[in-house]
């Protein structure tokens, strides 16, 4: 009887006939597709996309340079040069991040005790030349003014779980 | 003006057959062509499709100008020649691949009576053509002067010639059913008032079946791709190709496709008849039709198995597609055969009555 | 010079052409391919002496097959031609004068004095509805029956003779069976459900 | 109109031509098994043209029947060819000289 | 009447078969009593048979029962011609091979000792023998009974291989190797003369039928025909020549008698069988039978009678000299064929077939009687040895002497008549050769004499045996030997008697045996003696008496009374002595001749033909020159394909140029 039944199953090729009636019936189903440029895809308030750097309210810049970052980053994509500035109060003169080197693991952004190095939601971006890859501090601040109002509701969105 | 171009047509009808010749081959030619290049967009969306993304649409409307564009690209592409080729070996194995697939379309007729060459051994002739299809890939492979091209070629050719045989035999099925090589009078055979019941796929399913797929191994395309087998051999015979020489490549495989998805329609299908000729109330109400769109239904239908099964199935193993051929295919053709001979001498009804 | 006239010329300056350039060419995958093309263009021939099947059949039979075979012996076998050119050069001038001593007089025999159109009429063109294919069949499956099927043995034998001679048994060739692997079902034949006391 | 001593004449150039090629590629077994079968294909050559001219199909039956054994002697020669390389590594015609006496 | 005829036939060969193949199984008792007993079956039904005749109740019978195979017309069978020849054949041969058998049993009881141990062929020696000596008596009916040539052959053959087997039958002695090798050749060299003679009948007659052939016989008797170049040959004497050469061989006639003393290598039942009553007798029985051909040729019938006459004197002398029993007996029985065949060729068939019959019962006699003294010698056969027999073993003397008498043909026994009958045929006979042939019958009967007694006198009197040993087991032997004694005892006194004048004066052989008138000889006797009485009174007056009662005097004067003169005699006549001792050389001339001769021409052929011509020059020779041939033509199959090929293409193109310069 087996032999029988096995002998159809080949006979009339009933496996290759239940592959092909799977693909036929995904023919119909409803695409996946995202229409990019047009659509795109939500995006999670813990997105790690390009960084940037941020800063008070009142237009004061975060970081203390106290190097966390620069030492936890795992590529070494990132170099900070500190110090003392007119007002006493200690603050960067170079904070540049090799995007090349980056790999946006957002290790950067739990170090930082003052929020300041944070990564965004941008993910749209491309060089021309090469040493564009290389995001400055001004590079960065202005990023980070322009994100501002998203970065600190994603921040906020998230507080409950840092 | 109209009249020379009409009295220098005549002049040409009279004194030149051969330009005249050509004019048909042009006709149906130049159409084929196009029919390869939207074949080739049709996979990439039902592909598309049945991986449930919607395939090309970016350019032209919902991209139908995706072939087009292809061709362009291609066309204007460096034809790399490699270190210690042959160079004209080397360039004449794309056309050797295209030609034969190109040829068979002499004898194949769209409809009653509207073919190219209305010849008695037709039949004899697509084998013989299809047969020559395998120079392309053999000199394209040795030529290359590339141990993966190499490699593919012969994976192919071994694969190509296997499988002929099968496909000869399955055939030969035909022509013993319908008595005649001319594929008119194949097509004619099995006209018949059941309409799609009348052809030749039911009484010849087997050979049907396997003729269908000696012809998807026979234009090397999935599962049996072995010859191209990309994470083997990266590309088989034609990995040191490109530009136009490799389109020239791509326009053959899928033309060598619709080839064979034309001979299936003539040959099981019934060609050019409607399927529901004779059926009481569908039969009236598709009596209009003209028997191409049938025909074309039919290819298209055949060719959309084609993308359907590359959709579906992975890679055949090569020592596998081997024992498929030669001890699985041909022992079932050569059984079938005989069955068929006893159908048609004992005079089966509905078929061979 | 009619039509047909020329198209036969032609066909013959190349068959002619392609049959030096068979013999003559260093390369044997080039020598196998120009004899192809000798095949091709004899078809083209055949075709004009209205034996459309035979013309077919060799189209197919040795290009379709014979010389694949060809090519593919001669691309996989690594030959070295040099030696095998040895002494190209040296027996140029006899093969020439054997082979012409041999088509002059070959042409003294059947030239156009013994040969010509005045001799041997041209035949009548066949009907319209004349099939060479079929009546080629009629005569092969009645008189020549036997031969028929002798052939059809020969070429059985040369078959089972080619496998025996090239097969090689690999010792370390690892390969299933497909009929065996089909027949696994499901159930018993995968996994095997074992009922275990738990320990206390 | 194409008269019977050409298709002679032709095949008679195609055989010398085969001979030739036999006397030259003395040493390649391959290159000799092609001369053969142009030369077959010479004869065949007269054999259609014969029978063409006298209105005769048996020399076309007679063709057929050399296609067919031409064929297997094609394969059993290349299959010999492939054994003999396979232990020889040559198909030089000078060093297949083991029967000797 | 066939049936009958068929089942005398056959109950030997089953026993022999059964003895034969399946001895092992049915053991010795089964053995000699299945052959035993086919053999008496055999021999009741042929004394009814033989009464039937006797008593004018039974039919001539003469009929076909099997047809081998037609050939041209000849037709080969198997049938029986039974008249009274055939009866008293029958019953003689089969009575004596019946009390052979019985004898048998005793003699052969301790076959074993003739064997070395664990001898394959001694296993189961005693059933074989049984076996052999049935089937022995088979062959001797078939050709007894025998209504045409080709069975006649049949048996003829058949009683010549079985002899061969028993004289052989001790197959481990070298002597018995030599002996019936020696019986089978010699018997071949007359037999080739038989076939030839049957040919001949065959040839001129086209039947082989005797009835057909003889009927056919007058017609051809003055047939001439010529052989060995224009000599010219009476038919008939050509086929009685030939014919007799078979008898010769088989009845051993000199010179082909040297067969049968060597014989007597086999046992001693076989002595008997072979010299008393069956194959000796087949050339005898032969001829008689061959009468209405031998009558149409006075050339054969001198023949006979001279080859007969010089036999039964020659040999008779040999017969004084020897000194193994055995072979005195078979000396004598060598003499007595003579007369036999002396008679045959005085055309008194009756007379020889007389003479066989008393013959056979005495002779039987005296070989079982010399077996009885060999067994109680021990198997020790040189009389010499012997001595004072008489009182050890009173049966086998008296029976002895009965035989002996018989055999010198004292009167009222029944050699007597026999004998007296031949010797006065051969004196009324008037074929060339017949004075001779009487003289030396004469004294073929004082030799006959001296021989006989010289034996009984050393072996039954005189002193005992001189190894003490064997005179202490000296003792008489078993009843199964001294009955068949005794049985033979009695027809061997009383038959002549009895059944001379039913067989010689009266109608008995009407019509069987064929006599012309002016030959009949036996005729002539009757017309002097008229019937036994008659004969028993002629006796009285006749030489032959008195010359045997010589001979017996002598015998007794030298052997038994003066031993001395024996060897002053021996010493006297040495040359003479001598010649009689190495028995006319005839052993050394055929060695020479024929064994030398027929190993020169071996030698010869060997030499000159096989290793000569066939090995050196046609096989060698051949070989050698095709060697040479290829040694030069080799350089021509270089083994390169393309040289054939070239040589093909070359042999294409001259043929090619001759078809177009043709």
């Amino acid at each position: 009887m087996n032999v029988l039944r096995d002998y159809i199953k080949s006979l009339f090729l009933l496996e290759l006939w239940k592959g092909l009636s799977i693909t036929g019936r995904y023919l119909f189903r409803k695409k996946f597709t995202v229409q990019y440029p047009e659509e795109k895809a939500p995006m999670s308030p813990r997105f790690r996309g390009v960084h940037a750097l941020r800063r008070y309210p009142n237009g004061e810049e975060r970081c203390i340079a106290c190097k966390l970052c620069e030492a936890t980053c795992p590529a070494l994509a990132i170099t900070i040069e500190a110090e003392p500035r007119a007002d006493g109060s200690r603050r960067t003169t170079r904070y540049d991040i090799d995007l090349f080197k980056c790999i946006y693991c957002g290790y950067c952004q739990e170090a930082c005790p003052v929020d300041a190095i944070v990564e965004t939601r941008i993910y749209e971006y491309s060089f021309e030349n090469r040493q564009d890859a290389v995001l400055t501090k001004e590079k960065l601040l202005e990023i980070g003014d322009k994100c501002e109002a998203q970065l600190a509701a994603d921040i906020a969105a998230q507080a409950n779980y840092r | 003006m109209i009249e020379t171009m009409l009295s220098l047509w005549e002049w040409l009808g009279e004194n030149l057959v051969i330009v005249q010749i050509l004019i048909k081959i042009v006709v149906i030619i130049a159409p084929l062509m196009l029919c390869v290049a939207y074949f080739t967009f049709a996979e990439r969306k039902i592909i598309g499709y049945m991986q449930v993304r919607i395939g090309p649409n970016r350019v032209g409307p919902k991209g139908w100008l995706q072939p087009i564009a292809d061709a362009v690209k291609l066309m204007f592409k460096e034809i790399i020649i490699p270190t210690g080729a042959n160079k004209t070996l080397f360039l004449l194995a794309p056309m050797l691949t295209l030609g034969p697939a190109l040829a068979a379309w002499a004898v194949i007729p769209f409809s009653d009576g509207l073919v190219l060459a209305d010849i008695n051994a037709a039949l004899l002739y697509v084998i013989a053509l299809t047969s020559v299809g395998v120079y392309g890939v053999l000199i394209a492979g040795w030529a290359s002067n590339s141990k993966y091209a190499f490699l593919g070629a012969m994976r192919s050719a071994a694969q190509i010639v296997s499988y002929e045989i099968a496909m000869g035999f399955a055939l030969v099925g035909v022509l013993v059913a319908a008595g005649s090589m001319n594929l008119g009078d194949i097509v004619r055979a099995q006209q018949g008032g059941g309409g799609l019941f009348n052809w030749f796929w039911l009484p010849l399913l087997p050979l049907f079946v396997i003729y269908f797929i000696s012809g998807v191994a026979e234009t090397n395309r999935a599962p049996f791709d072995v010859a191209e087998g990309e994470s083997e051999i990266v590309a088989g015979f034609h990995v040191e190709y490109s530009g136009m020489a490799f389109a020239v490549f791509f326009l053959g495989e899928y033309a060598n496709m619709i080839l064979i998805s034309a001979l299936t329609a003539l040959f099981f299908l019934g060609g050019w008849l409607s399927p529901f000729a004779g059926w009481p109330l569908l039969g009236a109400m598709t009596d209009w039709v003209p028997g191409f769109v049938w025909f074309v239904l039919k290819v298209a239908f055949v060719g959309f198995f084609y993308l359907w099964l590359r959709a579906t199935f992975p890679r055949y193993r090569y020592d596998q597609i081997m024992r498929l051929g030669w001890k699985v295919f041909i022992p079932i053709t050569i059984v079938w055969i005989v069955v068929v001979g006893l159908m048609v001498v004992l005079e089966m009804p509905w078929w061979f009555d | 010079m009619t039509f047909k006239l020329f198209v036969f010329y032609t066909f013959a300056i190349v068959l002619v052409a392609s049959a030096l350039m068979v013999i003559t060419r260093r390369n044997p995958v080039h020598s196998a391919l120009f004899l192809v093309l000798a095949f091709f263009t004899s078809a083209g021939i055949w075709l004009l002496a209205e034996a459309e099947f035979l013309a077919i059949v060799l189209v197919l039979v040795y290009v379709g097959a014979v010389m694949v075979l060809f090519l593919f012996v001669v691309m996989m076998l690594d030959i070295d031609m040099a030696t095998l050119r040895a002494g190209f050069i040296n027996y140029l001038p006899v093969a020439v004068l054997v082979a012409a001593v041999m088509a002059v007089e070959i042409f003294l025999v059947v030239g156009p004095g013994n040969f010509g159109l005045d001799v041997f009429a041209p035949p009548p063109p066949m009907p319209a509805d004349y099939s060479n294919t079929a009546s080629l069949g009629n005569v092969l499956y009645t008189v020549y029956m036997y031969p028929f099927e002798i052939a059809a043995v020969i070429l059985l034998v040369a078959i089972i003779a080619a496998i025996g001679l090239t097969m090689r048994k690999r010792a370390d060739t690892k390969y299933q069976n497909p009929s065996e692997q089909v027949r696994i079902r499901k159930g018993p034949d995968r996994i095997q459900v074992v009922h275990m006391d738990t320990e206390d | 109109m194409i008269a019977l001593s050409d298709y002679l004449i032709l095949g008679a150039i195609l055989f010398s031509i085969s001979l030739a090629g036999i006397f030259l590629n003395r040493k390649n077994v391959i290159i000799l098994l092609m001369c053969i079968e142009l030369m077959l294909l010479a004869v065949n050559m007269n054999f259609i043209a014969f029978s063409h001219f006298h209105g005769d199909l048996v020399g076309q039956v007679f063709v057929f029947f050399i296609l067919t054994v031409a064929a297997a002697e094609a394969a059993i020669g290349l299959a010999i060819l492939v054994v003999l390389f396979r232990n020889r590594l040559t198909i030089n015609v000078q060093d297949l000289d083991t029967l000797k006496g | 009447m066939e049936n009958l005829y068929i089942a005398i036939v056959l109950a030997p060969l089953i026993g022999a078969v059964i003895a034969g193949f399946w001895g092992d199984r049915i053991g010795r008792k089964g053995a000699h009593w299945v052959t035993s007993s086919g053999v008496g079956i055999s021999a009741i039904l042929s004394l009814y048979v033989l009464s039937g005749f006797m008593s004018g109740s039974r039919e001539v019978f003469n009929g076909a029962v099997y047809t081998w195979m037609i050939s041209d017309g000849l037709r080969m069978e198997v049938g029986f011609l039974v008249d009274q020849l055939t009866a008293l054949m029958m019953s003689v041969v089969t009575f004596v091979s019946f009390c052979i058998h019985i004898y048998t049993i005793g003699y052969m009881a301790d076959d074993e000792h003739n064997w070395p141990k664990e001898s394959l062929a001694g296993r189961n020696s005693y059933q074989r023998f049984f076996s052999y000596i049935s089937l022995f008596t088979f062959a001797m009916l078939m050709l007894v009974m025998a209504n045409n040539f080709l069975q006649l052959f049949f048996g003829w053959e058949a009683v010549g291989l079985v002899s061969y087997l028993l004289i052989g039958f001790w197959s481990v002695r070298p002597t018995a190797i030599f002996a019936n090798l020696k019986a089978f050749l010699v018997n071949r060299v007359g037999d080739f003369g038989f076939i030839l003679g049957i040919a001949a009948v065959a040839m001129y007659t086209n039947s082989l039928d005797y009835a057909e052939v003889f009927a056919a016989v007058p017609g051809l008797a003055d047939t001439q025909v010529q052989i060995l170049g224009n000599t010219s040959w009476s038919l008939m004497s050509v086929i009685g020549i030939l014919l007799f050469i078979g008898a010769m061989g088989k009845s051993a006639q000199v010179p082909l008698h040297v067969w049968l003393p060597d014989s007597m290598e086999g046992p001693t039942p076989i002595s008997a069988l072979i010299h008393a009553a069956t194959m000796v007798t087949a050339g005898v029985f032969m001829v008689a039978r061959m009468s209405p051909i031998y009558e149409f040729s006075e050339t054969a019938l001198s023949f006979i009678l001279v080859i007969g006459a010089t036999t039964a004197i020659f040999t008779g002398l040999i017969g004084i000299v020897q000194n193994d029993i055995k072979r005195v007996v078979a000396y004598s029985t060598l003499s007595q064929l003579g007369y036999m065949m002396v008679a045959l060729g005085a055309s008194a068939y009756a007379a020889g077939i007389f003479h066989l019959m008393t013959h056979a019962f005495f002779k039987a006699l005296l070989f079982l009687a010399a077996g009885s003294v060999i067994i109680g010698m021990h198997h020790d056969q040189d009389i010499r040895n012997m001595g004072g027999i008489k009182k050890y073993m009173p049966w086998t003397y008296w029976t002895s002497l009965v035989g002996s008498l018989a055999l010198i043909g004292f009167p009222g026994f029944s050699g007597f008549f026999s004998k007296d009958a031949i010797i006065e045929a051969v004196h009324h006979s008037q074929i060339a050769g017949s004075g001779y042939a009487y003289a030396m019958v004469l004294i073929g009967v004082f030799v006959t004499a001296l021989y006989s007694f010289r034996m009984f006198f050393l072996v039954f009197h005189g002193e005992g045996p001189r190894d003490e040993h064997a005179k202490a087991h000296l003792h008489e032997s078993p009843k199964v030997v001294t009955v068949p004694l005794v049985l033979l005892a009695i027809p061997s006194v009383f038959i002549g008697y009895l059944t001379l004048d039913t067989l010689l004066f009266g109608d008995w052989f009407d019509g069987v045996l064929f006599v012309l008138p002016q030959h009949d000889t036996l005729a002539a006797v009757e017309a002097s003696v008229h019937n036994a009485n008659g004969m028993l009174a002629h006796g009285f007056f006749g030489v032959p008496l008195y010359l045997a009662l010589g001979g017996l005097v002598t015998a007794a004067v030298i052997y038994l009374f003066k031993p001395s003169i024996a060897d002053t005699i021996k010493n006297g006549l040495k040359p003479i002595y001598r010649t009689l001792e190495m028995k006319y050389w005839f052993d050394e001339l055929y060695q020479f001749l024929f064994a030398g001769g027929s190993r020169g021409i071996g030698r010869f052929f060997w030499k000159g033909g096989d290793q000569l011509i066939i090995d050196s020059v046609i096989i060698n020779g051949s070989a050698r020159a095709i060697g040479r041939f290829a040694d030069r033509i080799r350089s021509v199959q270089t083994g390169f394909l393309y040289h054939y090929a070239i040589a093909m293409i070359l042999g294409l193109l001259l043929l090619l140029t001759w078809f177009v310069i043709a």
